[in-house]
C-alpha cells in the first residue's frame, strides 16, 4: 500500500499534526517558563547565598577559637594534619577546597600556609587547575 | 588435507561477493572524510572501521557476527539495542552544554521546534513509499539530525533498521555544510540575512541550576518517553553547572561518553552486515534521510520569517536552520552564511542556542512518536 | 483527534498526582542541600535528580520505568540490585584510603568495632517494630554509615528497600554535623574532650603492603560474605600502596569510581518511585535510621570512656563517634568537638584511624547478617 | 548458641583445608614478584590478589563465588568467560602500538609467524599427553605468549581450564628474562648474534593510516575467527594514527584498558578456586607452558637463521625470539643479548618489529584453531 | 589415549601442519602488502594532502571577507566568540583546532587574539598539550 | 507480631549477640595482628630491599659493557632509541622509569641524555608528575 492511502491507512496524518502540536506546544510551554526564571532566580537568590556567607562565618568561629600556633608552619606537620582533609575530595583537589576544610578544622594562618606548601613543593600541580601531594 | 579445504571454505577469499567489497568501500570511504575532510571525526571514523569489521565475510553460527548471541560483537552491541549507549553520550552532552545563550533568548527555542516538522514529513513521506509505521517514524526521526535519539528510537521501533538509519543520520550530519548554505539561501533575502541580533544578556548562576531540573520536568512530563535522553541529559548539564561535582561532571564529559561513542560508533558501523544492509529499503531511506534535513532546514527557516511578520524585533532567519541541531554544525554554517551576508554579522551564539532547542525538540519527537507506536 | 486525547491521558500532567508533587519535591530538596549546602554533594545531587527522573508520571508496561524490564533505566540498575557499584566503588575508595594512622595505633579498631552496635541495635528495633528479619537487618546496617554497603546488603536481602534505605542512609551521612555533636558533648566530660593523643609513630611501607592482604584474609575468613565488599577495597587499596602501578590505582579511585557513584546515585534515586517509596515502611525507615546513627555514635563514645577505664593510657572517647565512618564527615566533627574543648587539640588522624576501621567493621556486619539471613 | 555454632562452621577458619593455604601462598608470590620483583606488576598484582580472593574458603551455594550465578564475582567474570575483556585490552593496546618499525622492514613479520609454531608443537605434544584437541588447543596458544589471546582462546574452547592457562602464560610472560637468554645463546653464535641490523627508512602518515586497514582485512579474512581480537586491535591503532579523534585514542590507551586490565587480572585470579585449580592437569598446564615458551623461541630463532641461508642480506637471528611478542619483556631481552655480543648493536626497534608481528600472528593462530575445533 | 596414537587419532598432524602453513601463508600475504604500501601511500599521498589545502583556503576565504574588527581585542568579547566554537570539542582542545575554528569563524587576526588570551590566562593548558578556557 | 516478642520469634537476641560478638572479635584480632606487623615487616624488610640492589646491579651491567657512544647524544637518535622502551608504559611515564629502563638498554650517560631530552622539550609534561614524548 502506498501513496496517500498508506498514510490515511496508518492514521499517519493525525500522528504528525498532533506531534508537530505537541512538540510545538512543548518547547513553547519550555521558553516561556524560561523566560520568566529569572524572577525564580532573584527570588531564590537568597537561598543559595546563604551559602557564601554560612561558609565565611565558618571561616570566622574557629579562626576565633584558634590560638595562634607558630610550629604549625612547620611544613612537615602542616601537612600531617591537612593530607587527611584531602582524602575526601580524591587524589587531586582543588586549592578552595583544601583551604575551606583548614579553616573549618581551625589551622592559624592558612593562606600563608597553603601558599608555603606550594613554594615548598609539598603541594603540586595535578593539571586542569588541581593539586596533589608530593609524593 | 579436507582439514585444509574446509578451512580455506571458511575463509574471507572464499566466502566473499561482491556486496562484501562494496561495504568494505563504503567504510573505507567513511575513514578517508574522517580523516583527509575532518567530517565529523568522531562518528565517521569509529563507524567506517566498524563498517569493516561487520563486513569481513565468516561462516554464521559460529559465534562471531554481530548478530549471533554470545559474539563480542553482540554484547557491545547489545549497549546500541538495549538504548543504553545514546542515554550515556546524552550525559556527557549534557555535562559539555551551555544553556546561557538559549536562557537569555528563550524565544529562540520555537526555531528548535520548527525545525523538527522535518521528521514528520518525512514520517507521512516514508509511509507514503510504503514503509511501515514503526519504520517510517524510525526514518522520520532522522530530520531531528541527532545520531543517538535516531539510535535510540529505532532501536526501540525497528531494529533491523538501525544500521542503514545510523549510518543516513550520521552521513548526513556530515554532509551539512554543503546541504544547508544553498536552502538558507534560497529562503532567505540577503537583508534577512543581515539582521543583527541583539547583544545576549548575562544569566545568573541560579537560572543554569534551575533549568536543568526545570527543562527535564517540562519535558518529559509532556512527553514521559523521552526520559531516557533527556534525563541523563540533564542530568549531565546539572553536574556541569552546579560546580560541587566537578570531578563526576569531568569523568562524564570525558571517559564516559568517549567510551560509549567508541563502541556506539564501532558496533552500530559492524552492524551494517553486507546481507541485511544493502536492501532496497535502505536506498529509501538514504533518500528520504535527504528530504529530511532538507525539510527540517528550510521549515526551521520559513517559521523564523513568519515570527518576523508577528512581532516587531525581528530576528534573523538563518537561525532556524540551527534548529535542526546537527551539533555544532549547523550552528557554525547558520553563521558562516550570517557573515557571508555581513562581515560583522555574529550569530554564533544565538545559532547554539537553537542548538540546544534542536537537541531537545527531537528527543521530544522521539518521545512522542514512540509512545505513539509502541503498542 | 482520539489519538490527541488518548496521548494527553499518557502524559504526566494527566498522571501526576500529589505524590509524585511530594517526591519532586524531596528530590528538589536534595540536590538544593548538595549545592548550596554542599551536604556530600557527590551523593546528594546524583540521588536527588534521580529521585526528579524516577517520579515523572509515565504510562506503565511501556519499557520506561526502572522496575520494567528493558529500560534504560533498569539495565542502569542492574549495577545495583547485583551488587556491582558498592563493590566497585569500594575499590575506589581502597585505592583512596591511607591506612598508616590505623596502622600506628591498632588499639583504636576496636572503637571501630564498638560503633557498630548501633547495627545490632537497630535490627533488634527493626523485629520489634514488625519489620521481617531480612528487612530489619537492611535496616540495622545504616548504623553502618555507609552507603555502599548500605545497599549492597539491602540488595542481598530487601532488594524492595533499597530506595528508602539507601535514601534514609545518605540523609544521616548528610547530616552527621547536625547528629553527631549533641551526643558527644552529653555522654563525654569537657576533660575527656580535652584528653590528647600521643604523637603517631611512622608506618614502614613493608605494613602498608602487608596490611592489605593480612586485612582481607582475617576479616573474609571470619565473614566469607563481606568478600565482595572488601575484597575489592583491599584490593584497591593495594594497588595504590604497591607503587608498581599508578596508572591502575590511579584509575580506579578516579574514572571507576566517579562511573559507578553516577550511575548508583542515579538509579538508586529513581527507584523511589512514588507509589513503591511512599509507604509507612518508608517512614519505620527514616526513624530507626535517626536511631541507628544515634546509637552507633553513643556506644562507640562510650566504648572508649570503657577502654580508658582499663587501659593506664588514656583514649579520648570523642574518637569513638568517629567508629561509624559516614567517611570522611564523623571525622571532621570529632576534630571539631575536640577543637571547642582545647583549641590545640588536634584528633583528626586518630579519626581517620577510627573511620577506617569503621568501614572494615560494618563491611564485616553487613557479610555477618547476610549469613544469617540469606537462607 | 546453636546459631554461633552454625556461624562458625561457616567461616574461613573452619573450612579452610591446606589446598587453600597452598593457593594463598602462590598468590602472596604472585605479589611478591609484582611489588619486589617489578615483574610485569600491571598484571601479577591484579592476578595474585585476584587468587587471595578467590581462594578464601566460604560456604558453596550462597551466593559468593565466582562460579555461582549472580555472585558479583560472577559478572565480573563474565567479562572473561564472554571474551569481552581481552578485546578490550586489544582495543587499547592497539592505540599504544606503533607499528613504524614493522612496516619499515616487513620482513621481519615472517619471523613472528615462525615463532608460533610452538603453539602447534605444544598442541601436539598436550595431546599426546591425553588432553582433549579442545584442551590441547588452549594450552597450545601459551605459546603465542600473549595473555588475552590466551584467554580469549580458553574462554571459547575449554573455559574450565582459563585458570591454570591465564596462571601460566603470565607467570612465563614475567620469566622471559630467565627463559630466554639461554636458549638464544644455545642456538646462535657470537657473530651472528653481532650481526647489525640496517638503518630504518622514515614511515609516511599514509602507509601507517593504510596498515590498520589493510592489517585486519589480510588477516581477518583469512581467520576470521580472529576478528574479535584484531578488529579491535588494528581499531585502536587506526584512532591513534588518524590523530583526528585524540580523545577517544587517549581514553582508549588509559582508562578502558586499565579498567579492563583491573578487573580481567581479579577475576581470573579468582578463577583459581583451590578445589577447581589443583589438579593434575594444571601441573601438566604449567609443564607444557614451558615447552611453549622454549620452543617459541628457538623456531623464532631457527627460522632467522634458515632466513640467512636464502637472502644475502643478513638479518640477526636473535630478532627471533622477539616472535613470541610477550610485549615488550622478549623485545627488551632480544636487545640486551644483542648488546652483551656487541654493545654498539641496538637491535630494540627491530625487536618491537617482531614483537608486533607475534602478537598478530597469535590472535591469527587463535582463530585458526578456534575455527578447527569450535565444531 | 596418549602419544602418537592420541594425536592421529585427534586429526592432530593435519591441524598442526595446516595451521602451520596458515599463518605463515597469512603473515606472509601481510608482509608483502605492507612492502608495497609505500607505492600505494604515494598515490594516496594527493588525496590526503588536499586536507592541508583545502582547509588553507578555508582560512583564505573568510580572512577576505573579514573587515578589520578592533573591539574584538577586546579579550571577554573575543571568548563570548570563541568558546562556542570548543563547546564540541569536549572540555579541553588542541590550540590548532581553536585556531582552525576561529579561523573558520572569521575573526581577525586570530593568532593575534589567541595568543593574548593565553598570556591573558584566559586559556590555561589542561595537561597533555591541550588547553581549557578558564573558568 | 510486634515488640519483644517478635524479636525472640526470629532468634533477633541471638543474631544481635552473636553478631557483635564476632565483628568484636573480627576487629581485636585484626587489630593484633596489625600490631605485630611491623615485626613481620622487619623481617620482610630483606626482602623487599632486594629489589633495589638488584635494579642498581643492571644499572652497573650494562654500563660497564657500554662503550661511551657520543653520536648518542644526538637527540633524535637517543629517542629513536627511548620511545620503544616507553611503549610498554602507556602513553605517558614517569621519568624514573623511563630511567630504569633505560640504563638496562645499556645507553651511555642516562642521566645526561634524559635531561637534555627535556630541556630539548621532546619530553613534555602530562601532568600528574607524568611525562610523554612530544608527537
Ligand atoms: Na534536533
Ligand atoms: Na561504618
Ligand atoms: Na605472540
Amino acid at each position: 500500500m502506498y501513496g496517500f492511502e498508506a498514510i490515511s491507512a496508518h492514521n499517519g496524518w493525525a500522528m504528525a499534526i498532533t506531534g508537530v502540536l505537541i512538540v510545538m506546544a512543548g518547547l513553547a510551554i519550555l521558553a516561556f517558563v524560561i523566560s520568566q526564571l529569572h524572577k525564580v532566580a532573584t527570588l531564590l537568590e537568597s537561598g543559595f547565598n546563604k551559602q557564601p556567607n554560612q561558609t565565611s562565618e565558618i571561616k570566622a568561629r574557629p579562626q576565633a577559637s584558634a590560638v595562634p600556633k607558630p610550629p604549625v608552619l612547620d611544613l612537615g606537620e602542616a601537612r600531617r594534619h591537612l593530607e587527611p582533609l584531602t582524602a575526601g575530595l580524591g587524589d587531586s583537589f582543588e586549592l578552595q577546597h583544601l583551604y575551606k576544610l583548614a579553616n573549618s578544622s581551625a589551622l592559624p594562618h592558612v593562606h600563608l600556609l597553603i601558599r608555603s606548601l606550594r613554594e615548598a613543593g609539598v603541594i603540586i600541580p595535578a593539571g586542569d587547575g588541581r593539586f596533589t601531594w608530593q609524593h | 588435507m579436507e582439514l585444509f579445504i574446509q578451512f580455506l571454505t571458511n575463509t574471507g577469499y572464499y566466502l566473499a561477493d561482491f556486496r562484501h567489497v562494496i561495504m568494505l568501500i563504503v567504510g573505507s570511504v567513511f575513514i578517508y572524510l574522517a580523516i583527509a575532510k575532518e567530517y565529523e571525526p568522531l562518528l565517521l571514523l569509529p563507524i567506517g572501521f566498524g563498517i569493516l569489521v561487520g563486513n569481513i565475510p565468516f561462516f554464521k553460527g559460529f559465534g562471531l557476527g554481530i548478530y549471533e548471541p554470545n559474539s563480542v560483537l553482540y554484547y557491545l552491541y547489545f549497549g546500541v539495542t538495549s538504548g543504553i549507549y545514546p542515554s550515556i553520550v546524552f550525559l556527557g552532552l549534557g555535562a559539555m552544554a551551555d544553556f546561557s545563550s538559549l536562557l537569555a533568548t528563550p524565544k529562540l527555542m520555537l526555531l528548535g521546534a520548527a525545525a523538527q516538522m522535518g521528521i514528520y514529513f518525512t514520517f507521512l513521506c516514508a509511509l507514503a513509499l510504503g514503509f511501515l509505521p514503526k519504520e517510517a517514524a524510525s526514518i522520520g526521526i532522522i530530520g531531528g539530525a541527532d545520531g543517538p535519539t535516531s539510535i535510540f528510537l529505532t532501536a526501540k521501533l525497528a531494529p533491523h533498521l538501525i544500521g542503514p538509519i545510523a549510518i543516513a543520520a550520521y552521513s548526513y550530519m556530515a554532509l551539512i555544510p554543503l546541504i544547508q548554505p544553498p536552502i538558507m539561501r534560497l529562503l532567505t533575502t540577503r537583508n534577512e540575512r543581515r539582521i543583527h541580533m541583539p547583544e545576549m544578556r548575562t544569566v545568573s548562576r541560579t537560572e543554569k541550576l534551575i533549568f536543568p531540573a526545570a527543562g527535564l520536568i517540562l519535558s518529559c512530563f509532556l512527553a514521559p518517553a523521552s526520559i531516557p535522553l533527556l534525563g541523563t541529559f540533564f542530568f549531565g548539564n546539572l553536574m556541569k553547572e552546579s560546580g560541587v561535582v566537578n570531578r563526576l561532571a569531568q569523568t562524564a564529559r570525558t571517559t564516559i561518553i568517549d567510551t560509549a561513542t567508541i563502541f556506539l560508533g564501532l558496533t552500530v558501523g559492524a552492524s551494517t552486515q553486507a546481507d541485511v544492509f544493502l536492501t532496497t529499503k535502505s536506498v529509501g531511506i538514504f533518500f528520504l534521510g535527504a528530504v529530511a534535513f532538507s525539510i527540517a532546514t528550510a521549515s526551521g527557516v520559513l517559521f523564523g520569517k513568519i515570527m518576523n511578520l508577528f512581532s516587531k524585533e525581528k530576528i534573523n532567519p538563518l537561525l532556524g536552520a540551527a534548529g535542526v541541531s546537527a551539533v555544532p554544525g549547523s550552528a557554525r554554517e547558520v553563521h558562516m552564511v550570517g557573515l557571508k551576508a555581513d562581515p560583522t554579522n555574529y550569530l554564533l551564539m544565538h545559532a547554539v542556542a537553537c542548538n540546544s532547542s534542536g537537541v531537545i525538540g527531537s528527543a521530544i519527537c522521539a518521545g512522542i512518536l514512540w509512545s505513539f507506536l509502541v503498542k
